[in-house]
């Protein structure tokens, strides 16, 4: 089932009743998510990613625009009768009943010809559950079980209708570390078993790259990139998406260009062409940084950190946002602390630059 | 022939001068259900049936209910809100104030021209009675509270006494017999042996009064002064022999010769039969006799009480006062549940094996002189004494004994809250303490009461 | 937040509510309005027949021309503003510590529970028996029979026992027993609510705070209270205005003089004032009265609600 | 955090802070006991009272000095109140009385309280003000209004005129309300998701998870019925529809007319009996509580 999202804007009534502001949630948000894909809704809080999840599902109605489940036009549709399932950030197990009630809840529900006996009800809610891995706690309460059982115990939910669509809210938001890597795979692996268009919402993202078929990058409402997670991170549109994305996260320096040349601070760094002289913003990916004793880049070297298969140099630049500078290298290379200053060249399609004026992206050729 | 006309004549006659005559409804026979409002408890209901039935025997149409409500204020209340919706008994237990405030929804039904009709009604058993009263039975009556029916300012009957009690004086009579004490027969008296008494025992206060109101109401009779009218200004309390007899007996309170239930806080029959901190002589309802009775320990009875009427001021014209409930009849579109109405509350306070039994069942006094001859209650009378059970007969005795004594007090509305300003009254002046100008706030009291009462009118 | 467009619904859910409130309160409150504006309005003359009643405000006029009507006020208020955070305060303590603690638990709050079955006149005797002198007080010539509980207490101590309630009390005495005597009766249903609503409080919240080392006192203040509060705006708000409808636990203590009896009346409130003027059959006076109590009512649970809505954490 | 207080926190003497915090855990213990304890013999009071009072002689309890002991106990007093009183028939009305307003107080009480809490509609917050505000006037002033609105709808003398009109209690819908909520909003959403009717997400969510105040309502308005005196008296005061208050009132009297409180107080004790047992059976549920854990954050 593909979701499409026609004009879809979301305007909130001012809270504070002295004024008149309304608070733009989303604004214009056209997209077509195709059949059984995976999509991550990705942005900081407040981005209006969970508003748009929210609409999806029917919980909150658009203040202008259209959404289609397939071709069928469900914006006026109310949350019940959309056939979806959600996974709310906490959960929102119902703490009275057991697990397999829980599961049961929805099914009890259907309605018409969808209704099914009782069996048939306790037989799909043991699909569900060992599809979640979870069938020896179906007798438990919500409270008994620990927060990644809570987890699966309301994907199990949310799955038991087998639901046109599943919507995932910060679905790993409260789990461990460990549990997080786990269960997100678990996620991908439900998703693909079952082929189910899956949207879920997350700040986090590493996990939105991980898993997501596409990932949708928003900022206060506004969608700033749609694509495959890698064609995002390696294509960043603006200079948000490009700080959003990656881990360690980008360097942004002051730099400009200056006839033909890009500068960082006073280092030029790359020949390139396309761009007029004008300051720019200077987004260089940590992985992007080849130590060269040569290079342009001069930086000053501050720690190292041994993270295996790679090592991070952490070091300072007179023209660097941030105060620090960390670059990955590969392992191989010994690097001694001692040195007064550390020197880089940087690879081309590493490195990103960025209007000042609105921080879009300004695309060069490399000479 | 000539006879028959003449007979005829003298029907057309008495059928032409009824309604001059106001003779009030005859009952005839039909079927009705009449309702009494009552406040007896269990003790009292058998009796109560017993006689239902046996007037049912008579008058087998008339369907006689009661309801037991609470008490006399819940009655008061409860009639008082039926009345907005015309959904009132037939017959209600009453003291004066309620009728009075009847009165003021104009639903209670006069009795005169019932207690006049010559009317003949038929029972059941082939026997006639006529509706109103004989001068006898009349007569047999107690004056004191039969009048009790007449003070509602017009000088029509509104109520029938149906079962009395007075005031009486309880003493220690083994207390006084052992110290050579006289029973006062008057304030006068009174103050002399409480004086002495306090010698005699310093740890006692001698005197206790159960209510203030009855004190202060009874005082202005006996010295007759005003106290209320039933017109405007209908409050007159406020004078100066009133202020007087208050003031002289703040100085009993103060000397510690006296106590009153408010200013006591609690009863003073729990002092009267107490072994320690005693009170030897306590005025309190005549039908309380069980109260002011102590308990035999091992057998044997801590002392033998005593009862007589209450100190007089003047003793030539003894006044006491008379309550206990009477009974009212409320107005009805049918008259003839008001017939009868009448019928049965005729039956039940003109019935001397009623007024007798009831009379032993209660504790209170008959409201008929002849219920003295009856056998039953003779026999009970006889009983009087001054240990256990006996009391109670022996406080009837003393009752029956002063039914010329008897005064009741005009009601209208407001005179309940005359009542209950007047006694509380008599204990704030009590306790003025001796460091103020006590005359000024005598005064200043009374003021206020008067205040409160035209206020609540 | 669902924006559901179904009215109906809603007013569906309220028709029975509010169908009977109609009837049986709004009716009755609008006669109130109306006996209030009629004349010196008697129930009593009115179904007499003939009377007629023009309309104004003179039963208000009345009210305010009472003797004591300042006096009603003031003990009105005064009691309200003890006893509220009083024995909000005590059942907060008494529900917080019953559920802190394990052994004796279930039996503490079955004894908890108890007053709920005890008789209504057992209470007021109760208070007769502790605080009550028996005998003569503040006379030439006292003579006391008994000093009642309390006062033997503080004599076992070696304090001097103090005229509570009786003749020659003083007001502030009287005051203290009226405050003591409300907050009592009004412990069991505030410690019950508080304790269901200390029921819906996540565990965690109390653990977190222990890993933090937080004192208990803090707990309750920082944790607790604020988590409750809604239980506490609850109680606070319903104590107000049962608080201000104080008047049977006066009879309780004090009869129907409403004070000791060297003073009748002191103690009397704006509800003492309505059911003298309902037994003297004023209900036009009573009805005044109720207006202004209620508008009184009105003005401070609209502050409460207001400070409860700012503190009140849902 | 600063060195510093890392190196305070690491120096700490790890075994006397142990005994000092269970002397103070201990001394903490105590004191909840000693003040638990102190109240519950406050409250108990009158409970004790009641106990003792059904047990004296008339004669002891009109004494000036109260015993705290009868000086006899009086067990025949129970006898009396058994066989003066008609207590089986006033305890089946009451029971019938107290079972039936219940069960339609509490579904009204829900639904009402359920409008409030969760549905959005035109002048919420107005109705709810005004409902606030008839808890304000003074009830005795509605008695004759009332009376004669029943009056008028035929209903003196039946169960209904005892029933109908006390259904609707602000307090219990404002109580109600508040713990209403205290539910997480999530929960409503989830269900919603789950394609549930806000009807059955009332009754299948909601109403389970207000359990306790639920009971704390019932045993409320079980008690109302138990203890109410004067609406009864006016509206059906017959021996088919007599509520034991009323009953018990009427019952025990001296010859003086004035009650005989040590049987009506056994009286009671008996009709309480039962209540009683009721609520020691609910209790649990009550403090069982429901745990909130479902939810998160």
């Amino acid at each position: 089932m593909k979701i499409v999202l026609q004009h879809l804007t979301k305007i909130f009534p001012s809270r504070n009743k002295k004024s008149d502001e309304e608070v733009v949630a989303v604004s214009d948000f056209d997209f077509e998510i195709p059949d059984g894909k995976l999509i991550g809704l990705l942005g900081p809080s407040g981005c209006g990613k969970s508003t748009t999840l929210y609409m999806i599902s029917g919980l909150q109605k658009p203040s202008s625009g259209k959404i289609f489940f397939g071709d069928d036009d469900v914006t006026e549709l109310s949350t019940e009768n959309r056939g979806i399932g959600l996974v709310f950030q906490n959960y929102a197990l119902y703490p009275h009943m057991t697990v397999k009630q829980n599961i049961l809840f929805p099914l009890q529900n259907l309605k018409g010809e969808d209704k099914m006996t009782k069996e048939q009800m306790l037989q799909r809610a043991y699909e569900a559950a060992k599809l979640v891995q979870i069938e020896q706690l179906l007798d438990r309460k919500p409270s008994e079980l620990s927060g990644g059982q809570q987890q699966r115990v309301a994907i199990a939910r949310a799955l038991v209708k087998m639901p046109r669509v599943l919507l995932l809210d910060e679905p790993l938001s409260n789990l461990d570390a460990r549990l997080r890597l786990q269960t997100r795979e678990e996620i991908r692996r439900i998703q693909k078993e079952t082929g189910i268009t899956t949207v879920f919402v997350t700040h986090d993202q590493e996990e939105a790259m991980s898993i997501s078929d596409m990932i949708v990058v928003m900022k206060a409402g506004v969608v700033q990139q749609i694509g495959q997670p890698q064609d995002v991170y390696d294509d960043p549109a603006n200079l948000f998406v490009a700080k959003f994305l990656g881990t360690p996260p980008i360097n942004v320096f002051d730099g400009h260009v200056k006839g033909g040349k890009l500068y960082v601070g006073e280092d030029a760094v790359l020949e390139i062409g396309g761009v007029a002289d004008q300051e720019v913003a200077v987004g260089i990916r940590p992985e992007g940084f080849v130590l060269d004793d040569n290079g342009p880049l001069v930086c000053k070297p501050v720690n190292v950190e041994v993270m295996g298969r790679d090592v991070s140099v952490v070091s300072t630049h007179p023209a660097s946002v941030n105060p620090l500078v960390r670059s990955i290298i590969n392992a191989d290379n010994r690097f001694d602390l001692g040195n007064e200053s550390v020197r880089y060249t940087i690879k081309p399609h590493k490195i990103f630059i960025f209007s000042k004026d609105n921080e879009e992206r300004l695309r060069f050729e490399v000479k | 022939m000539k006879k028959l006309v003449s007979i005829l004549l003298v029907l057309v006659l008495a059928l032409a001068l009824t309604p001059a005559m106001a003779e009030g409804p005859a009952y005839d026979g039909s079927e009705v259900t009449i309702t009494f409002y009552n406040t007896m408890g269990t003790n009292l209901t058998p009796v109560l049936e017993k006689y239902i039935a046996s007037f049912q025997e008579l008058y087998p149409n008339i369907k006689v209910n009661y309801t037991s409500v609470g008490s006399y204020d819940d009655v008061r209340d409860q009639i008082a809100t039926e009345i907005t919706v015309n959904g009132q008994p037939n017959i209600a237990y009453c003291y004066p104030d309620h009728v009075a405030l009847y009165n003021l929804f104009k639903a209670v039904r006069t009795l005169d021209d019932f207690i006049d009709s010559t009317a003949e009604v038929t029972r059941a058993d082939g026997t006639t009675e006529i509706m109103g009263l004989t001068a006898e039975q009349k007569a047999d009556f107690i004056e004191g509270y039969y009048n009790e029916g007449l003070q509602f300012g017009d000088g029509k009957m509104y109520t029938m006494p149906f079962s009395k009690s007075t005031e009486v004086l309880y003493y220690n009579k083994t207390f006084f017999d052992e110290n050579g004490l006289q029973v006062p027969t008057t304030w006068d008296e009174m103050d002399e042996v409480a004086r002495k008494i306090i010698e005699i025992d310093p740890d006692s206060t001698p005197i206790g009064y159960d209510s203030e109101s009855n004190w202060f109401i009874t005082m202005t009779e006996q010295l007759k002064s005003d106290y209320t009218v039933a017109e405007d200004p209908y409050f007159l309390f406020n004078n100066e022999t009133n202020r007087d007899f208050v003031k002289r007996f703040r100085e009993w309170y103060q000397d510690g010769l006296l106590i009153t239930y408010k200013l006591n806080g609690g009863y003073t029959s729990g002092r009267f039969v107490a072994d320690s901190k005693k009170i030897y002589m306590t005025i309190g309802s005549s039908a309380g006799a069980s109260h002011q009775t102590p308990a035999a320990k091992d057998g044997v009875a801590p002392f033998e009480v005593g009862i007589t009427t209450i100190p007089q001021a003047d003793p030539s014209n003894p006044r006491v006062i008379s309550q206990g409930p009477s009974v009212c009849i409320f107005k009805k579109a049918n008259a003839q549940e008001e017939a009868a109405s009448w019928l049965f509350v005729k039956y039940l306070t003109t019935s001397v094996e009623f007024q007798a039994e009831f009379s032993i069942a209660s504790g209170y006094v008959p409201v008929i002189k002849s219920v003295i001859d009856n056998p039953i209650y003779a026999e009970h009378l006889a009983n009087a004494g001054g240990y256990g059970e006996h009391t109670t007969a022996l406080s009837a005795k003393i009752c029956l004994e002063q039914v010329d004594a008897y005064y009741t007090s005009p009601a209208f509305n407001g005179s309940s809250t005359a009542r209950d300003q007047v006694g509380e009254l008599l204990a704030k002046c009590f306790s003025i303490p001796d460091s103020e100008d006590v005359d000024a706030k005598i005064l200043e009291y009374f003021e206020a009461a008067v205040k409160e009462c035209v206020y609540s009118r | 937040m669902v924006e559901s467009k179904q009215q109906w619904k809603a007013w569906l859910y309220l028709s029975p509510a509010i169908a009977l409130l109609l009837v049986f309160t709004v009716w009755p409150i609008v006669n109130t309005v109306r006996m209030a504006l009629l004349e010196d309005y008697s129930i009593a003359a009115a179904s007499g027949g003939d009377r007629v009643f023009s309309l104004g405000i003179g039963n208000f006029v009345k009210v305010a021309q009472y003797q004591n009507f300042l006096t009603c006020l003031k003990n009105t208020a005064l009691l309200c503003v003890a006893t509220v955070p009083i024995s909000t305060l005590l059942a907060l303590l008494v529900a917080v510590a019953l559920n802190s603690i394990k052994p004796l638990r279930k039996t503490l709050q079955t004894i908890f529970f108890l007053p709920y079955v005890t008789n209504s006149i057992a209470i007021g005797m109760v208070f007769a028996a502790m605080f009550n002198i028996v005998g003569s007080v503040g006379t030439r010539r006292p003579n006391i029979v008994t000093l009642g509980i309390i006062n033997n207490v503080i004599e076992f101590f070696g304090g001097h026992y103090v005229n509570w309630i009786n003749t020659g009390s003083s007001y502030w005495a009287n005051m203290i027993v009226l405050i003591i005597y409300i907050v009592w009766n009004a412990l069991p249903f505030k410690i019950l609510i508080l304790l269901g609503g200390l029921q819906s409080i996540n565990k965690q919240y109390y653990e977190a705070a222990k890993v933090d080392s937080t004192p208990r006192w803090r707990v309750l203040w920082r944790i607790t209270v604020p988590l409750l509060s809604p239980m506490i705006a609850y109680v606070v708000i319903t104590g107000f205005i049962g608080g201000f409808k104080e008047y049977t636990s006066i009879v309780g203590i004090f009869g129907e003089s409403l004070g000791p009896a060297h003073a009748p009346g002191r103690l009397n409130t704006m509800v003492g004032f309505i059911y003298e003027a309902l037994e003297q059959y004023h209900q036009g006076r009573a009805s005044a009265a109720a207006l202004i109590l209620f508008a009184i009512i009105l003005v401070v649970t609209l502050i409460n609600l207001q400070v409860s809505k700012k503190r009140v954490h849902y | 955090m600063s060195q510093q207080t890392l190196k305070v926190m690491q120096s700490r003497d790890l075994k006397r802070t142990t005994s000092k915090q269970n002397i103070g855990h201990t001394l903490g213990t105590v004191g909840i006991y000693a003040f638990l304890l102190f109240m519950a013999l406050v409250v108990l009071f009158p409970f004790y009272w009641m106990v003792i009072s059904s047990l004296k002689s008339l004669a002891e309890y009109r004494m000036s000095k109260p015993t705290f002991w009868p000086q006899t106990l009086l067990l025949s007093n129970y006898r009396d109140a058994f066989t003066t009183a008609n207590l089986g028939r006033l305890f089946l009305n009451t029971a019938y009385v107290g079972i039936v307003s219940t069960l339609l107080s509490l579904f009204i009480t829900i639904i009402t309280a359920f409008a409030f809490a969760r549905l959005d509609f035109k002048g919420k917050d107005l109705l709810f003000a005004a409902l606030l505000g008839t808890m304000m006037i003074p009830g005795e002033l509605f008695t004759i209004t009332n009376y004669i609105t029943v009056n008028s709808f035929g209903w003196t003398h039946t169960f209904t005129a005892l029933i109908v009109p006390f259904l609707v209690s602000v307090f219990y819908i404002y109580l109600l309300r508040q713990n209403f909520l205290q539910i997480p909003n999530e929960l409503y959403l989830a269900a919603k998701v789950d394609g549930t009717s806000d009807w059955k997400y009332l009754w299948k969510v909601m109403v389970p998870l207000a359990l306790p105040t639920l009971i704390s309502i019932t045993i409320l308005k079980m008690m109302g019925a138990w203890n109410s005196y004067i609406w009864p008296r006016l509206v059906a005061n017959d021996d088919m529809h007599r509520l034991v208050t009323n009953g018990l009132r009427n019952a025990f009297k001296d010859t003086s007319g004035e009650v005989n409180y040590p049987v009506q107080m056994a009286a009671v004790a008996l009709v309480s009996a039962p209540l009683f047992m009721v609520f020691i059976f609910l209790r649990k549920y009550i403090m069982a509580g429901v745990s909130r854990s479902g939810i998160k954050g």
